[in-house]
């Protein structure tokens, strides 16, 4: 391969250099029903699993098909979602904020050739290319995060996982059956880029080993005093140490008994790794929600403490998460979130419903506001 | 024939979900056959490679890429992630992996001829393989060379007028919910006000001058569909001050059943017929709605906005008119102190361009005192936790309001100021001696 | 004045020493009908504010008269309730958790004597000695503390302003015309003997002058290093102070910007005094309560941050709580206590309701968990 | 002619409440009259000197009063307050002004022999003033001399076969409520274990081996007129594991409005006709209960016994039958991290007669562990916050149960233990490298 100049001039960066503009105008980008109509709507309706119509008061009506992303795309994926847009929707298509894609059509006769299309089209081993659905009261897609295809904190992938967990609950994604939005996301690590704190189902990445110490390196490659600044329970601490040759170098200890496996540290300082085959796995959180429907938004809530990594189709994962779903979609009420469904019958009937077991690795240790989360009542189910 | 052997990716190339694995085979296949006669910037067999890398790490469990050292385009502190493999002998084609973050357009519309001059330039410059989006909300470009990120910069901007997001200790590429350009909801613009802030703080977000990363997400409205209120160091929702307009023909609609509650979200199921009473009116949590012979009423004053009752009747009800955003602060993933949701700092503002008191009384009171006082690697929402709300309130410049708790403080240790308290702080013991003896 | 001995030989003080008894045993105390009936009551009904009757299966039915006791009391005093339970009770009477005296008769036509003589009974100025009240739906007894007439760290009294408030509340003791019980209690600081941290509404006596150090002494009268562990904020260091004489004295320093009054290091060090005519006052708290009826017990608020002492009758203090009391008689719903009240509404209404102003003393500003009292959604009122 | 004068105090002498004021000056003037010609044993003018040093407080705004020092009687760590008058040339009389705290009995019920016998003790040997009771439940003695403090215990012990109480760091005078003396609520007999466990434990009482004060209070239901779950390091509360008995007969009979509700208890206004759906059914907050047909189901398993629908309906509805406690640790005051609300530890124990239970497997390894590792002037409460509730758990020895919270963790900072995570921690950075290049 030779090197194609884009027009760059290493020797003289500055020239012609264009910065700072920004995005593109999102008014380039709106379907012309969209700029006719941008906030005019009038309301809307879902016709069926994955189709929205808007309705505006000029009369015009925007017919929405969304289908399921694996965010995860290639060049040619993303071409070929071009393709569609050229074909059906005047060549303009939309991501959702959790990376569905949508195509949106101006007249209902448009509906079905799309629809069709969408679901007509398979990838080699048989997978929908864009599977309709993922409105309503159902299962959206999974945000989530890099994992083993690019990050070097995971505790997990993310990408399989997410696939191995919509393949299960892929009919509620194409279905409506649920009290309300159940909202599934997924973060390799604890810096959780997924915002899984929120979700009603969260598949969260976790180690559970210390951090090895490479001394030889640490202190080449780290600044140590902000690993020892990283640590959230002040586990780190300066240290010297004697090297198998007899050189004595700087770098640090850690208090095992006080690391909680967050992976601060590496973040800071490449020699201290965490990752482990056995030591890593995932943590189920539930009972989130960002919305401020009914009640306010919610923190998601340790339920499973651990599951190992069992590659690739994480079978313990996605049946713990079917059970969740599954005692949710009985129990619940209509409108009722995962979270409040859970505070309305207590949490230990949910427990109890999901069939998960109380662990004492569920009950916060964490600082001073770990206190609130205990039971200061009476008040309680047997 | 595949470079190397994937036996345990392969198996997630079945089942319904559209498999990433298939994809990325895809497009290693199209590099590997090139039909167009591209001249690749980049290893030919990266995507090759980076499904060999992952199957290791499915084989491990455990990821196989190193931190990133800095990389990154002149003059700006980020948009650039840098990634090296740990193996890069058995994995030269991904030796050197850099993600490109490019800041998305608000609302994330596109027309697929812009789409596909990204598609062009990453399959020649890069792996060809991106994250639509990613979780803050740009465009991810996965996988290229140092050399290669200048020049997809400057292809970026000279050919597609189009910059690079956020990443490092700066402003993060603001993103917003689809809000008025197709939601009945949206009480403000969000696209509009997404983007005005995005290109005047542009200084902000490409040169980082801030203690850590910050983030901005416009919601249209409390259903919060950019989740910014659990996720955005300042998360702006919509919503309005007057009343719920109510369409009592539609109301009657929604009663006798021609028209499907909450737009037929819960179509899936049967759950009997529509009751206004239990569904709506029941379970609005101020108990502000009373329904009684065939007619809805809202008492507005008490209404907290939250969005149910029109949700499940958007046809009947409609956000109020004069609208505008509640401004909440300091959310964020739980490093390292825990998560934090956003706490409600403004209760009302208007949000109409350019926008001059959100950016001047909201936004840059709060960056001056971060930037002052805030310590390396601390977000807005763990500065609001060491120095109080207080201190929000006195940098605003604002009254305490009630608004800005969910309840009162329940101990009462008061830092009281000495100003505060008549007669000041300096007493005379020998003074105070000459009535209490020791 | 001569000294009489009791028979105690100080020479020999185990000589005879009788200890570890405990109290008398109750049985010993109970009422015939008590005897007779207990655990076999089946209900109750309050026949007229401060009248109750318990009913057991065996058909037997006890009637208790509730008076309302200012427990500070003197022998007199007690010798005249025992006047009264020899003439109507047959020598047995009894004492609430809140203070106040009930007087049991065991059949219905024993009452109205017994009400009437406890009605007349009144003091030199005019007050009831026997006030009959305090059951149901009203106030009852304020519980408090020592205040002004035996402790060594109240920043108010506490007889004082109970009966001035007792004054002001006197008709919702003698009626049942709120939507629930509402307690108030009083505690002269903030080691808060009246357990006021839970009460409908509290009075809380509270400092605002860090203390002074009396140098000289200190570190004769203190173990300094007890002072110093003593203080919530880590405000107090260790000093070497030189005093006017010249001579150089261990002390202790006070970071005063750190200080928040609790007087502890006072409690642990008389030299460390920090009681003003100016700066000691009343706090007012809110919406607190203990049983566990439909929801859970909950602690009071900070409603009102600062009211200067006024004796001798606390106007000020006697009129936000009366305020506070009208404006919940109010609002409420029946059965909803002032803090489910608040709740309900919301705390930003209940300033509204109680015409309180809403300051930035009210914040929650105090460790980590004061974050989780801020308000974490788009949901309130305007 | 008063010894001091009081325009202050005598203010407090109007309104309808008892006066404290006229009450001490009324013993004030019987010790001045001395009409039985009582040897009093501490100045006859304690009562016009406390008045006169209350007044000065109500002058200048503070105590007169100072630290006690250690004054007690022989071989007990507590049961008396040192107190000394900070101007005790102008109040000899209360000069040293000692409180003695006399172990109240169970339930507070009392013959009037036996207060007239304390009476005339207190008049004799203190100043005649009392407290009934105190805050934790003592019958309060205020004011005496040093002297007297022996010859007080001596009386109490020979004449009175009345103990004193606790104060210091040691178990506090333990209290309860009425209970099954007067109560139908009762779950199990509260004046029983409180006398008992007082006894059995006479030595902590007495003697402070502990490293701060602890309560023990005892609620025989979750009305808790006792108050123990706000303010007992130890807390007993009644409830039943079986079901509401329920009479069908006496429901009717309320909502035909024979029976008044909550036994009259809101009479003092006209609510309205009592109406059973709304101010039963629907405050139910499990929402476990039906109305229809003039038949109330409840759905015992989902009851959590807060007994609201008991109290509106006393006639109708009775707690099980299957009773015992539920035990809640670490309430307490806000000294120093702020109030603590008692902590579920145990949701059902049965509560009979000699308590073994309760005493083995519950007070004794409690206390256990708080001596071992308590702090100085550490509160339960606060060692279960520093070390956490699991390790609470451990010294119970029991399983950890979704019961004793509210919500589980919503940070996953979980401390794995070594010995839980396969292959334990040791680990060799050398063998990593093998596979993970730096
Ligand atoms: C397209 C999208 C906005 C965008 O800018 O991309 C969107 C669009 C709509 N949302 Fe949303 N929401 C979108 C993400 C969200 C999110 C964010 C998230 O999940 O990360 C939330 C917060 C979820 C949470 O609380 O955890 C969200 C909470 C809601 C709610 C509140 C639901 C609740 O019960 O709490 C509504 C109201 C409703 O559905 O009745 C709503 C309603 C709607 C409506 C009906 C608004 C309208 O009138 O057009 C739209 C169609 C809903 C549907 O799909 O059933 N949208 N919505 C997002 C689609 C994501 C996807 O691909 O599935
Ligand atoms: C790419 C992305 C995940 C994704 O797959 O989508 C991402 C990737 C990384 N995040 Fe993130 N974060 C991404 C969105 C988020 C979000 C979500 C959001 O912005 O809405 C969060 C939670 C919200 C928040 O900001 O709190 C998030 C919270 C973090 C944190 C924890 C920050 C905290 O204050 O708690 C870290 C740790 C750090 O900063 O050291 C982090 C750090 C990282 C780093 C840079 C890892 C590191 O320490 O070097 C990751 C680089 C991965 C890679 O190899 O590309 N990332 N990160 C997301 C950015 C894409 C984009 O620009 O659109
Ligand atoms: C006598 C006494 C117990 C004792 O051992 O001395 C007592 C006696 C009764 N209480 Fe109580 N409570 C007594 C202090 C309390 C306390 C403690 C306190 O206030 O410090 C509480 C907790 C208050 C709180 O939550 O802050 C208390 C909360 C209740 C409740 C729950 C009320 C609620 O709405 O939350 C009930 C149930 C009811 O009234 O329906 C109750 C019910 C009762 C009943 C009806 C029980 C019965 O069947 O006999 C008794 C008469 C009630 C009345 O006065 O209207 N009792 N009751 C106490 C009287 C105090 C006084 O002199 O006024
Ligand atoms: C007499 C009494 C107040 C009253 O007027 O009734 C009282 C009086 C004192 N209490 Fe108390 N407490 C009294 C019940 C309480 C209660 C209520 C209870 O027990 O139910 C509490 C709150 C519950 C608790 O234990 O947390 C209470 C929480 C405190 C505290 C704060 C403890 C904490 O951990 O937060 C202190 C400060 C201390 O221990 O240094 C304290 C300290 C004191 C001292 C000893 C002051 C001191 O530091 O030396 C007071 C002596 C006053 C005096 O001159 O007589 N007192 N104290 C109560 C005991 C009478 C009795 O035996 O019946
Ligand atoms: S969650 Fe952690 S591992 Fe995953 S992308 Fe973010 S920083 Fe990387
Ligand atoms: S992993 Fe986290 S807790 Fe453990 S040592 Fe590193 S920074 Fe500290
Ligand atoms: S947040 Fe509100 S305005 Fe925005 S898309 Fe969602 S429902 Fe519409
Ligand atoms: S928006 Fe919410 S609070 Fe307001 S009336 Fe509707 S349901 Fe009630
Ligand atoms: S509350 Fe404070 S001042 Fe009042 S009696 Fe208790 S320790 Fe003394
Ligand atoms: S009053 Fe409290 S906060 Fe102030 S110095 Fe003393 S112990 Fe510390
Ligand atoms: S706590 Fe329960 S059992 Fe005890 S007196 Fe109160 S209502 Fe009766
Ligand atoms: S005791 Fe409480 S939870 Fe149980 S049925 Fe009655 S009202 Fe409902």
């Amino acid at each position: 391969m030779a090197f194609v100049s884009s027009g760059y001039n290493p020797e003289k960066p500055m020239e012609n250099r264009i910065t700072d503009i920004g995005p593109r105008h999102f008014e380039e980008f709106y379907p012309p029903a969209v700029k006719a109509n941008k906030g005019k709507w009038l309301y809307h309706e879902i016709l069926e699993p994955g189709v929205l119509v808007h309705v505006s008061e000029t009369g015009d009506e925007l017919y929405t098909v969304r289908t399921g992303g694996c965010r995860l795309m290639s060049v040619s994926h993303i071409r070929e979602i071009c393709e569609i847009a050229d074909k059906h929707c005047g060549g303009y298509v939309r991501f959702t904020t959790r990376n569905n894609i949508e195509f949106m059509v101006d007249s209902k006769d448009k509906v079905k050739p799309l629809v069709d299309d969408l679901m007509s089209r398979k990838q080699d081993g048989g997978c929908y290319k864009f599977p309709v659905g993922g409105t309503g009261a159902g299962i959206t897609n999974i945000i989530h995060t890099q994992g083993w295809i690019h990050c070097h904190t995971p505790a997990t992938d993310a990408s399989g996982p997410v696939k191995a967990t919509m393949d299960v609950l892929f009919d509620d994604f194409r279905d409506m059956r649920l009290p309300a939005h159940l909202r599934v996301s997924l973060a390799c690590c604890l810096n959780m880029c997924g915002a899984v704190h929120c979700s009603d189902i969260a598949i969260l990445g976790y180690h559970r080993k210390p951090p090895m110490l490479d001394h030889e390196y640490l202190d080449k490659m780290c600044e140590i005093p902000l690993a020892i600044a990283a640590c959230p329970t002040a586990a780190i601490k300066p240290s010297k140490i004697k090297l198998d040759n007899g050189t004595e170098v700087k770098s640090v200890a850690v208090n095992e008994e006080r690391c909680m496996f967050c992976g601060n540290c590496y973040t800071m300082c490449p020699s201290m790794p965490l990752a482990d085959d056995v030591g890593d796995g995932i943590v189920i959180m539930a009972g989130g929600k960002v919305s401020n429907r009914i009640t306010a938004p919610k923190f998601s809530k340790v339920v499973v403490a651990f599951i190992p990594n069992e590659p690739p189709r994480w079978p313990k994962v996605t049946d713990t998460i079917k059970q969740i779903v599954e005692a949710y979609a009985k129990g619940a009420n209509k409108y009722e979130r995962l979270g409040e469904w859970a505070e309305r019958i207590g949490w230990e009937r949910f427990f109890e419903a999901c069939e998960l077991d109380f662990t004492h690795h569920l009950i916060d240790d964490f600082r001073d506001p770990a206190y609130y989360t205990w039971r200061q009542t009476s008040n309680f189910k047997f | 024939m595949a470079k190397h052997e994937t036996p345990l990716l392969s198996q997630l190339e079945t089942g319904p979900w559209p498999s990433f694995v298939s994809d990325i085979k895809r497009e290693a296949e199209s590099r590997a056959k090139n039909e167009k006669g591209i001249d690749y910037q980049i290893p030919v067999d990266a995507c090759e490679d980076l499904l060999g890398v992952l199957e290791l790490s499915y084989k491990h469990g455990r990821t196989h890429w190193k931190h990133g050292g800095i990389v990154g385009v002149f003059g700006y502190g980020g948009g650039v992630i840098g990634r090296y493999c740990d193996q890069p002998e058995q994995f030269p084609g991904v030796a050197h992996f850099h993600t490109m973050r490019v800041s998305q357009p608000a609302g994330k519309f596109y027309t697929t001829e812009y789409l596909k001059g990204l598609c062009d330039l990453w399959e020649f410059r890069g792996s060809g393989i991106t994250n639509m989006h990613g979780s803050t909300g740009d465009i991810i470009f996965i996988g290229t060379t140092t050399p290669q990120l200048e020049e997809v910069f400057y292809e970026l901007t000279h050919t597609f007028n189009q910059d690079l997001g956020g990443s490092g200790s700066n402003l993060r590429t603001p993103s917003d919910c689809v809000g008025q350009a197709r939601c009945e909801f949206a009480c403000y613009d969000t696209q509009a006000i997404c983007h005005e802030l995005t290109n005047y703080y542009q200084d902000e977000l490409h040169r980082p001058a801030f203690p850590y990363k910050f983030k901005f997400k416009f919601d249209g409205c409390p259903n919060c569909c950019v989740a910014s209120i659990a996720r955005s160091d300042l998360s702006f929702i919509g919503t309005w001050r007057d009343e719920i307009r109510i369409d009592a023909e539609a109301v009657k609609a929604y009663v006798g059943g021609e028209l499907k509650p909450n737009g037929g979200a819960h179509a899936g199921r049967d759950w009997g017929a529509f009751d206004i009473q239990k569904e709506v009116v029941d379970l609005c949590p101020t108990k502000c709605m009373r329904y009684a012979d065939g007619k809805l009423e809202i008492n507005n004053k008490e209404c907290t906005r939250c969005m149910h009752c029109i949700n499940v009747m958007p046809r009947a009800l409609r956000i109020g008119n004069d609208r505008g955003v509640t401004i909440l602060a300091g959310a964020k993933a739980p490093i390292l102190d825990g998560a934090q949701m956003g706490t409600l700092i403004v209760p009302f503002m208007k949000a109409e361009a350019p926008y001059d008191d959100i950016k001047e009384k909201v936004i840059e009171p709060i960056w001056d005192w971060w930037m002052e006082e805030g310590k390396n690697r601390e977000r807005l929402g763990e500065l609001m936790k060491r120095q109080g709300l207080q201190r929000m309130i006195e940098v605003l410049g604002v009254d305490p309001d009630p608004r800005m708790v969910q309840e009162p403080r329940s101990n009462p240790y008061i830092f009281w100021k000495e100003d505060e308290v008549e007669g000041g702080w300096k007493r005379d013991i020998n003074e105070f001696r000459k009535y209490h003896k020791r």
